[in-house]
């Protein structure tokens, strides 16, 4: 059977060329970057120059990275990181209704300790208006994260504008990467934030690896407490072959960078302009061009999206339902109800994420395989029955 | 989260699937808040319940559990039918992952319904007879 | 030149038959364990299997098992977790003073926020009496937190019994065992641990990956706040290959534990006894027996520990002072101190600890190095002068 | 933390171990708390060093900064040897860790302590010889 992978939004395949890069660290230098020796040096030297890459990707100096576990870890390190070394100065987070839940599980963890937080509503697209950002700020406001694009429906956010909003009042701005490292050019000085969080396994990388970037000067307090390493900015023996992976991975992603938003923007366009139009009752998700070239959300009416997986995985087709990590949850995704989807069409709705591998004929397959499906589904639905009798 | 082979042959192949004609019996659950609406129909015949059909909006659970409660109260007496519990449906699908019980819990309820309605409708019928 | 590397409680090399395991994963099977699809649910299997590796290793049941990135972050859970958790009931939590940093750094973080920590001492073997830990339970007692076994100077703890008596007054227990998994028999039942840290690269497995036994009833917030992984205990996308590659580390070391033990014990026991009766003014630090197979800690008196390290790599062999990521600082090791030892013989001693690739030969070539390389920094030493003159 | 290639050097090959005989100026600084110990021994001859020893107890950094003292102070004047900094001895080697400051701090407070030894000495002899 044919098995086509449209999840690249949950995690991606690692690229051959960065497993490869990684293998001689599990093996042969595989000595503790904190060691003196020769064993450790060398491993240190390797984890020195992939800090390079990433630094340079992003216009950044190499000791504003952190190396950190993941996406989920930065986030935490962030939010928590911040509030706790600037609690004297304010209690108050501005963020946004669809930030992910590696955002809002650490702010509603922070709200149970005495902080406040703000959580900025969007519009009908997805997009945050930093006007309302604006509006929010008060002077016990010591943070503000948005993300960089949305994980379930792809908006790209006007980061460059919000942080020029809170640099102009002193206030951290830091945005969650994670969809966007590898995927769209990022310069953090245009974007003007001070605290980025990224991680590996979004862009051919290895999974259980991320970065931190925190500006100089930046004032916060470890999330991961322990030994020195990472100028005692987070603790944890390096995970040196992850850290070289993760080095690869940005390499090849700035090499190739150019030509894959080109192909995939062109596929994207294809695959949900092909549904649009040969099955009813259907909508787009999110912006039309504000969008990460990789993401499709599609709305179907009358059918449950869990049922749609199910049956697109029997024919070879692997997507999803909102965040891979709430699969398991019986809530509508919180992104979609955020654009004001009504309940059904948030359980009726379908992420095709494409990545570097995705082909035409993939994109053609699904459009073969979906309208049945879809059909399928809606014969036995109570509520097509109705609303089209 | 992972389903049964059960569940998955009949989410595959769901029996029964549609409405009756003229049912005896319907009974409706669910909402689009949960993201799962069930409706239930039955015939009966002289106490025996003699065929049963669904419409299901819903996950995987949802449907495999529609599929099986319609199996289950087939060719069943009323009263035997009463005494499917959502515990037997899962049981008769090797079970449900423990978050999609609820799964159950709504096939029961909308058994319970069909059957509810067709007494209130037997009676109505009867009482409308005696007058 | 030979290149011989004894420092193993640092880190270890990835064992090949664990990377064979582990590379599937990166390529072929790389679905997110959250996804429904086919390709997430291969990956689930995989990280399930290696679940139940993991807990049957330690007499534990699955479910009770939570994969981490590592010691350090098992060890920030388990602390903050509880105290987090728990602070209703009381704010006192007891440790040793030769903790792991991982253990020491979360317990000074909790203490700024308003927690009690008492640090247990040591005798001069670094052995905590169970009796000093009974004593300094208080009414507010929340949690006990004393390591399986020391990184630095290999002594093991007498856990069962200060488990017992945790468990006698209804107070966790947490033990961080990351120097023992693999090394040594652990069964949780017979520790009486309710929580246990351990780390995939200390027994030969994948760096950045880790585990945190829970016992069931055990009440903990979680630490990484996010996605619904873990049953919700632990948020960010699964590390597939590192989670395998633990499990796969933990099966090799169970199946070879009795040899490795005796192996090892052997060549330790030569080693140190070697240094001791060939070169004058050492002694073994750690207690004789009651200490990990492969460790072997010695305070060279008149000469300093980097100066030491240095010039044994030099010779090819590599070794370390204290632990690897305190390696940086100029404190003298906080564990060497707990001991007992004067400053100058803290700042003086070596570890060598021994793995599974160590062999008979690379035992043979330190004792043939090491008496030359003290000889030529003593003789630079205005302390060895002195004393000896 | 890593050293450079002269540290490396003067630390594998260091020059000018050991005491001086009848030395013109000793300096001890250091502590076994801090776990670095120097000791510096001077020679001098019409106002010039002629020779200077060292011994050390320390790190890789401190043996390589007391190495390189020893070498910048030979025939220099008082004066000249006055005027060696810490830094100055680090960039000899070609700079230092951050976290290794301090040992080249130290090496230019053993000179200092070896050159006030000298002073003294020489004050004493000459009010002796006036005496
Ligand atoms: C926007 C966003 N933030 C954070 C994360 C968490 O990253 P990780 O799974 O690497 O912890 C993800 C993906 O899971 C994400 O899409
Ligand atoms: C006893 C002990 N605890 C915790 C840790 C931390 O583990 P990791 O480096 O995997 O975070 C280590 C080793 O570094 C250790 O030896």
């Amino acid at each position: 059977m044919k098995k086509i992978y449209l999840d690249n939004a949950a995690t991606t395949p690692t690229d051959r060329r960065v497993l490869e890069a990684m293998v001689p660290f599990f093996i042969e230098v595989y000595g503790n970057p904190s060691s003196l020796h020769a064993f450790g040096q060398e491993a240190n030297h390797a984890i020195e120059d992939a800090r390079y890459t990433l630094a340079s990707c992003i216009g950044a100096k190499p000791e504003e990275i952190i190396f950190t576990s993941g996406g989920t870890e930065s986030n935490n390190c962030a939010i928590k990181g911040v509030a706790y070394a600037r609690h004297e100065k304010g209690n108050h987070i501005i963020t946004s209704k669809i930030e992910h839940h590696a955002i809002l599980e650490p702010c509603h963890f922070l709200e149970k300790q005495g902080f406040e937080v703000s959580y900025i509503p969007v519009d009908k697209y997805g997009l945050v208006d930093p006007a309302d950002v604006e509006k929010a700020i008060t002077e016990r406001t010591i943070l503000i994260s948005i993300m960089h694009a949305n994980n379930e429906i792809g908006t790209i956010q006007p980061i460059g504008e919000i942080g020029k909003i809170a640099r102009g009042r002193g206030i951290y701005f830091h945005t969650d990467a994670v969809q966007t490292l590898g995927h769209i050019p990022i310069d953090v000085n245009e974007l003007n934030v001070d605290i980025l969080s990224a991680s590996g396994h979004k862009l051919n990388g290895p999974k259980g690896v991320g970065i931190l970037y925190v500006k100089k000067g930046i004032r916060m307090l470890p999330f991961m407490h322990g030994g020195d390493q990472e100028q005692q900015r987070r603790a944890s023996t390096h995970n040196v072959p992850g850290i070289v992976g993760f080095g690869k991975a940005v390499e090849l992603a700035k090499e190739e960078m150019g030509k894959e938003i080109e192909k995939l923007t062109s596929l994207r366009d294809t695959l949900f302009e092909g549904i649009l139009s040969t099955i009813e009752f259907t909508h787009l998700n999110g912006h039309r061009t504000k969008r990460l070239p990789n993401n499709v959300n599609i709305s179907i009416a009358y059918v449950e999206g869990e049922s749609m997986i199910l049956n697109l995985d029997m024919e070879g087709i692997a997507c999803s339902t909102g965040s891979a990590c709430t699969s398991s949850s019986l809530e509508p995704s919180h992104v979609l109800m955020a654009i004001g989807l009504p309940h059904e069409l948030a359980h009726g709705s379908l992420r095709f994420s494409l990545g570097r591998q995705t082909s035409e004929d993939d994109i053609d397959y699904v459009l073969t395989v979906l309208p049945g499906t879809v059909t399928k589904l809606r014969s036995m639905s109570p509520l097509y029955k109705k609303e089209v009798k | 989260m992972e389903y049964s082979e059960k569940v998955m042959e009949h989410f595959r192949n769901p029996r029964n699937v549609g409405e009756l004609e003229n049912p005896d019996g319907v009974g409706k659950v669910g909402n689009p808040v949960c993201g799962d609406i069930m409706e239930l129909y039955i015939k009966v015949d002289g106490g025996i319940i003699t065929d049963a059909k669904f419409k299901t909006f819903g996950c995987g659970a949802a449907i495999a559990t529609s599929s099986m409660v319609t199996e289950l109260v087939k060719n069943k007496t009323i009263e035997d039918a009463l005494k499917i519990s959502n515990r037997a449906v899962a049981e008769a699908l090797g079970g449900l992952p423990p978050i999609k019980m609820h799964c159950s819990v709504l096939a029961e309820e909308a058994l319970k319904k069909a059957l509810d309605d067709y007494r209130t409708r037997s009676a109505q019928s009867a009482s409308g007879k005696a007058a």
